[in-house]
């Protein structure tokens, strides 16, 4: 199975690249998403997840075709 | 029913004017706006420039659903929702809010719970240009409340 | 400070746009406006027209004292008030508050506070002109908070 | 001594004038006033007192050429 992978501003930058198509056989949850695309690298504190645009748990299942995206606090307006 | 998002300069008082012309005078009877500006200084520093990055499709979706929990919440005629992306310097507009409704305690109330929830949850992230130079990302948005 | 009373149309944009015009880009990052519009309706009837009546010299100096009451309070850039008087008719623009700061709290709460404190205080009469033909009026402000 | 007294509102309609000067003598305070204008009638309740053009209780002293002024809840904004 395939996800895609998006970062954004300072865990972007930190990745190294913005987004990414990631073979994810044998991931389950969001969390397991960010181990296999960040090799181990703890997920930083305060970081937000989203699965399809929504706010998702770190323990959020993921299918096929899902987009998952990883970033800091937001801080619009 | 308006989320706007502007990669150009975006022109509050001309969006809000233009936004206003669809509505039916005399239904409503409070008008409420709120206007974020980019400031010179922040935390201390003398700020140059200022990126404003999001997430398209979920920054939109985030406003929509914010607009609609506001709706719900008050008897409100319209919302106007609009924000800037991309390079902005000092004195450039950022996000505007607005309410129309038929009593001022929901247009006041309302257009402050826009605020606050774009605040916490629209995804949108500043990167600072210093004087001196340096990319900072800000850290949190300061408390509203 | 500015506190403007006016007897013919109150455009509330373009006043707020010229007096904008005046302040210091960058040094304000929120900007919150609050405009009161006649509404068609009031307590179940239908309104044609309303009298704005006032008292010349005592208005002034309320709308002064709630302004230097707001900058006492919060720390505010600027602060404009601005109110109808004479003939009014349903869509019209009655009253405009704005105020411009740092911060979008002391934004957000001064400028209620204006209309809260303007609408207990401030010496202005409004008659309502019934689609009846009846005159009747208003005995009190709408609780806004 | 004189006074001026104003009307305002729904309160310059029941007296059937604006504005009068009125000789105070003898008058102490803006109720006073009120009684002498308006002939014994009871002041409204609910009735705001200005005197100078500011807001004053029903026992606020008047003097010579001070302008004391009658009117009901303000309804503005």
């Amino acid at each position: 199975m395939t996800v895609t992978v998006r970062y954004f501003a300072s865990l972007r930058e930190s990745a190294g690249r913005a987004r990414e198509e990631m073979d994810a056989a044998g991931v389950h949850c969001a969390l397991d998403v960010w181990r296999r695309a960040q090799e181990g690298r703890p997920l930083p504190p305060g970081t937000l997840i989203a699965v399809n645009q929504e706010y998702a748990a770190a323990d959020h299942p993921v299918q096929e075709g899902d987009e998952v995206a990883f970033f800091p606090p937001v801080t619009g307006g | 029913m308006a989320v706007h998002l502007f990669a150009d300069a975006l022109d509050p008082w001309g969006t809000l004017i233009r936004h206003q012309q669809a509505l039916t005078a005399g239904q409503f009877g409070a008008t409420a706006v709120f206007v974020g500006t980019m400031r010179d200084f922040n935390e201390g520093d003398d700020v140059q420039a200022m990126t404003l990055e999001h997430y398209p499709g979920m920054t939109e979706r985030q406003l929509e659903a914010i607009e609609q929990e506001a709706r719900e919440q008050w008897p409100l005629e319209d919302v106007l929702i609009a924000h800037r992306v991309g390079r902005v310097h000092p004195g450039d507009p950022i996000v505007l809010t607005a309410v129309w409704s038929a009593h001022r305690q929901a247009a006041f109330e309302s257009c402050r719970f826009l605020m606050e929830a774009l605040k916490s949850r629209a995804p949108f992230w500043k990167q600072e240009r210093l004087q001196s130079g340096q990319n900072r990302w800000v850290k949190s948005s300061t408390p509203g409340m």
